[in-house]
């Protein structure tokens, strides 16, 4: 059984209130490495067998159909281990 | 008796804590996400709202506010606090509370009129309920599903330590029905429906929610608190 | 291209400038450089492209709107009319309140979730710098057929948004409106209308006076959001450093707004502004040549000072940029210290970006260049104003040629059906859906909101001083009719308001039309402007604000014409008020009202795909008696309960009168079919203790308000004449469309 | 500038019941790849310069005690080019 994962960030120009929430949070907590976060999506998907390259194509489709909002959102996606 | 109601940035219903809390007799006293001492106070309100937008997970930004800090060491050593909603998700993810709220199995933000059972009347907050007590106040929020791994469900059960019960559908995919629940030690209560909106059948579906605040009160009034 | 300067402008007065991708006219452009006496900069053509907008300058409107002044009646409860952000108007007891109701359309089709939520926290702003807390939204909604794929792609994220931004500023939804209709597809209208209240004395204005006082630009910083309300394309035609493209949605940030809101109250409270304007379309273009003009006309502001999200913003887009949550306050020097120190309590980003000067140029620099030097009243008043050409459109006679041909019910059975397909389309059905995923207890105040006739809050905690909001629209009628569709609605709006017992004390709009450059749509547009205004003379209530939304059409498909008529009322202890419905059995029911054959523009002919006829005429003399004998009524503790009638007729009204506490009825009507189905205007069910009869039948026909006994609560099922549905089938048909068809 | 990703997903006997309407929306439309999907957040956190393996430590910290609440997430914080 493999993993297919989908990585739904919003678009960079795109405002990003949690990761924006996230970057005010870390260094009250004493974190101080962090220049910029933005928090997105992640996908799991698990298909039966090895992903195919027509099925990756399939999830290439679903991404952009219903995983991500194209308007706002970039998405990318790759075979895990 | 004076309870505290905190604010954090993105609090909501602080007012409506302060508003029930001197309704049912008690002294409110509003304490700021950056105070670093509790001025006094006799119990703790952590009311409801988004704090910090409710951005990453409910609670998980504010339970680091400076003011926890007195809030945790004197809830540990007894001081009756309540978790609303919001309040509830800061419990939790300080874990003075076992579990954890995640997304509402509908994934829509909920607001409805929700009967409860209340189970357990001897703690601070529910002394004023019977057992068994069916009561109707406001359920609103977008992430109330109470989630614990099975061996602390059965411990809360086997405990005693669920305080109130959704009856009839399940408005949010919460474990056994919870609706809220309290530590070992029974000062520490998280509650997601609201009961500071049911303190008059003006405003709310009924004043069924006085009754936590009258309990506290009572509590303190008896000495049985701490 | 290199930044463009005044200096710059005078050298070479004939370069060639983008203007028309900007959405100005030759004769615009022509106008703004006889204006200056030159060619004006890139970031002064900016401003002027977007501040000359329809949005921003009502340009189209503004020949009819001025009716609204016109006609006023004058009133003293008006404390602040047109023309600020939002009209005030004194409820007593030393209170004012303010209301506005704005439109998103057009982004909430683009973007439903953000679209929606950005217009919620456009109109609270507005409704914030007015110097009032904000109280209670509402939502009027209208999509495209309700089993269309589209309406299914955009009305959940459009509820999502509304509840996700207005839940998160702990605002009470208290009211709205979810409509179906063929032309929406498309073009879904996104209203949003927001209450606040303050003291008299806190009533804040967008002015900026006083030489040397300082301006200052505070909440989110500015990023690249929404440039160019008027042209998506308007930043691609200026070259900048940053990525090629520009967000063409708006994202809001509900926390910070609901931040920026507190950190503003608490600003008030301590009286350290001396004028105040939202940034809202067209940001700080809007923001600045407002506030200047608003005062004496002289305000120096440096543009490189403000904040920034993304850096590689050119000045131009810094000026056009409609990034949400940002406040522009004009503050006296010796203030200054504590309004950065509220503002740093709150964690708000704040900076000051200039000053106010003697003289009436608002010059702007970036990085000691000044790049705009103009008269800030020919930015933001003396926009073009056109008269654009209107004429009655065919169909208008086509349609009143109609006959409205349609089954009406006799027999039990088909009674039976009848109310319980009414119950169950989606126009009519139960909106609980929608308003489930709204917070409407928050602040703890609500007397009325879903499904009662109008929202309603407490505003005062001792005395039990309430308002009351309805808004409306019949947008069926006002296609037949334009002139007596605006009527009708305003009439409805206000009977919603007073069936609770409020007395009704001013008006808002919100105007949704198609195309403006169609004069069939522009006769719509000035009918109904005239409908409104006239019938607010006669009515006697001050129109204190609201927006036009033009364009909404898809091609050359306008959507019905759809003006929103929102309507405040007062009312002194809202623990008297009359509930919508009954809770209990034994009481009389009787229908205040004449009921004529009107099914024109009926939901029932809708059913069945039958558009025409000829509206209702409103008769406001006989609803302000209604309104009367309803305010009059509720202060002698004659009604148990009442409510209007609306779309859907009696059978829609009774419906919601039974489901409300589940308490049955049975009525016994005479010309059974249409007293169920005509929507004749002006009409309420009341049920009364029988004790209260003598007080109803002597004083109805005093008022000559007509008055027919239709029957008695009690039971669970609803009896009319033979026909008996039970509650359980009648709840069942009314609450699962929508679970149904948006899950 | 150098990106770290943190992964955070909910524990796999833990109810997820957005990555369950993800799984049944898809074969509505026409997708039928899935065996199962699971929603989970990214967080793309931008450092200053190559990250270090002090830096790694701080992150590896802040996941567990802000990004992810160890009572229901598991976390993976991985260096991304
Ligand atoms: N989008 C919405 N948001 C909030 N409340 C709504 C919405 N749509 C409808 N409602 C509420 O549902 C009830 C019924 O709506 P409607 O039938 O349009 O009322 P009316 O006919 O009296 O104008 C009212 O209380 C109305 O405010
Ligand atoms: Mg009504």
């Amino acid at each position: 059984m493999a993993k297919i994962v989908v990585d739904v960030m919003l678009k960079p120009e795109i405002l990003d209130p949690q990761g924006k929430a996230v970057a005010a949070a870390l260094p009250r907590l004493g974190f101080t490495f962090a220049k910029d976060v933005r928090q997105g999506k992640r996908f799991e998907i698990e298909v039966d067998g090895e992903p195919t390259a027509a099925q990756l194509a399939e999830v290439e489709k679903a991404a952009e159909k219903l995983l991500s909002n194209p308007v706002i959102e970039n998405f990318t996606v790759r075979v895990e281990k | 008796m004076k309870i505290g109601v905190v604010t954090f940035p993105g609090t909501l219903d602080d007012r409506d804590a302060a508003r029930a809390v001197n309704h049912a007799g008690g002294q409110a006293v509003a304490l700021w996400h950056n105070d670093a001492d509790l001025r006094g106070v006799d119990a703790v309100i952590l009311p409801g709202g988004f704090s910090y937008g409710d951005y990453l997970r409910c609670g998980a930004i504010s339970r680091f506010s400076p003011v926890m800090e007195p809030i945790i060491k004197a809830a540990l050593d007894g001081m009756p606090l309540l978790g609303i909603c919001n309040g509830f998700q800061v419990l939790a993810e300080a874990h003075l509370i076992p579990g954890a709220l995640t997304r509402n199995h509908e994934l829509h933000f909920l607001c409805r009129d929700q009967k409860l059972t209340i189970e357990n009347t001897n703690k601070a907050w529910t002394s004023s309920f019977t057992h068994g007590q069916e009561i109707l106040i406001p359920l609103k929020n977008g992430e109330g599903a109470y989630m614990c791994d099975d061996n602390t469900l059965a411990m809360l059960e086997g405990e005693g330590r669920i305080i109130a019960r959704y009856v009839g559908e399940n408005p949010n995919g919460s474990r056994n029905l919870i609706a809220g629940i309290t530590n070992e030690r029974g000062n520490i209560v998280g509650l997601m429906p609201h009961p500071e909106h049911a303190i008059d059948s003006l405003t709310g579906p009924s004043a069924d929610g006085l009754g936590f605040f009258t309990s506290v009160l009572n509590s303190f009034l008896a000495g049985s608190v701490k | 291209m290199s930044l463009d300067t005044v200096a710059k402008a005078q050298e070479n007065p004939d370069a060639s400038q983008p203007f028309a991708e900007l959405g100005l006219k030759p004769d615009e452009y022509a106008r703004i450089k006889e204006i200056l006496g030159r060619r004006p900069t890139s970031s002064e053509l900016a401003m002027y492209s977007v501040m000359w907008s329809e949005h921003c300058s009502y340009k189209s409107s503004k020949v009819h709107l001025k009716q609204f002044g016109e006609k006023a009646v004058k009133t003293d409860a008006l404390l602040v009319g047109i023309g600020e952000n939002a009209g005030v108007v004194d409820v007593g007891q030393g209170y004012a309140v303010t209301f506005k109701i704005e439109s998103h359309n057009h982004p909430s089709f683009i973007e439903p979730y953000q679209g929606a939520a950005t217009g919620v926290g456009g109109i609270v702003r507005d409704i914030l710098t007015m110097g009032a807390r904000p109280i209670a939204v509402m939502d009027p909604l209208r999509f495209g057929p309700a089993d269309a794929a589209d309406t299914r792609r955009v009305l959940p994220g459009i509820v999502a948004g509304v509840g996700g931004y207005g839940n998160c500023l702990g605002l009470p939804n208290i009211g709205g409106e979810v409509v179906f209709d063929e032309t929406y597809l498309g073009n879904p209208l996104v209203n949003a209308l927001c209450v606040g209240v303050m003291k008299h004395s806190d009533i804040k204005l967008a002015k900026a006076a006083g030489a040397g006082n300082l301006v200052v630009l505070y909440g989110a910083k500015t990023g690249g959001d929404g440039i160019g309300g008027v042209s998506v394309l308007a930043s691609e035609t200026f070259e900048s450093k940053g990525p090629a493209k520009r967000p063409a949605v708006q994202v809001g940030d509900p926390f910070v707004e609901k931040v920026l809101i507190e950190c503003s109250l608490e600003i008030f409270a301590e009286d350290l502004v001396v004028g105040i304007q939202d940034l809202g379309g067209a940001g700080l273009s809007c923001a600045t040549s407002e506030l200047a003009s608003g005062g004496s006309g002289g305000m120096k502001v440096q543009l490189d000072k403000v904040p920034l999200r993304d850096p590689s913003l050119s000045p131009e887009e810094i000026l056009m940029s409609e990034s949400q949550e940002r406040m522009c306050a004009i503050v006296e020097p010796s203030k200054i210290d504590r309004f950065l120190e509220i503002c740093e309590k709150w964690d708000v980003t704040v900076t000051v970006i200039g000053e106010v000067t003697d003289g009436n140029h608002l010059e702007i620099t970036w990085n000691d260049e000044l790049i705009v030097d103009v008269p800030p009243r020919t930015v933001a008043h003396d926009g073009p104003v056109y008269n654009r050409p209107l004429a009655q459109p065919a169909y208008i006679d086509a349609v009143a040629k109609e006959v409205i041909n349609v089954p009406l019910p006799t027999t039990a059975v088909e009674i039976t059906s009848t109310v319980l397909k009414l119950a169950a389309t989606p126009n009519l059905a139960d909106k609980s859906w929608v308003t489930d995923q709204y917070d409407r207890y928050v602040q703890g105040n609500t007397i009325q909101s879903q499904p009662d006739d109008s929202g309603m809050v407490r505003i005062d905690e001792k005395t039990h001083l309430g308002v009351a909001v309805a808004t409306d629209a019949n947008a069926n009628w006002s296609y037949l009719n334009p002139y007596e569709g605006a009527k009708l609605a305003l009439a409805e709006a206000a009977r919603n308001i007073a069936t609770a017992g409020a007395k009704p004390l001013a008006v808002t709009n919100c105007l949704n039309f198609g195309s403006p450059e169609d004069p069939g749509v522009m006769w719509q547009f000035a009918e109904s402007v005239r409908g409104l205004a006239d019938g607010c003379l006669e009515m006697g209530l001050p129109v204190t604000g609201g927006n036009v939304s033009f364009y909404n059409q898809t091609g050359s498909v306008a959507i019905l014409p759809t003006p929103v008529i929102g309507v405040l009322g007062v009312i002194d202890d809202v623990r008297t008020r009359t509930p919508m419905s009954f809770d209990r059995a034994g009481l009389d029911l009787y229908l205040l009202g004449e009921t004529h054959s009107d099914l024109a523009g009926s939901e029932w002919a809708y059913l069945h795909n039958q558009r025409g006829g000829v509206a209702p005429v409103a008769d406001l003399q006989r609803e302000m008696r209604l309104i009367e004998f309803l305010v009059a009524g509720r202060t002698k503790k004659i009604f148990a309960a009442a409510h209007d009638l609306s779309q859907g007729g009696l059978a829609a009204t009774l419906t919601e009168m039974v489901l409300r506490h589940n308490i049955g009825a049975t009525v016994q009507l005479d010309n059974v079919g249409l007293m169920l189905l005509s929507e004749t205007p002006g009409r309420v069910v009341v049920a009364i203790d029988p004790s209260q009869s003598a007080a109803l039948t002597q004083e109805a026909p005093a008022q000559k308000i007509a008055l027919t006994k239709i029957g008695v609560t009690g039971g669970d099922s609803l009896v009319i004449n033979d026909a008996k549905i039970s509650l359980t089938e009648l709840r069942q048909a009314h609450t699962s469309t929508f679970k149904k068809l948006f899950g």
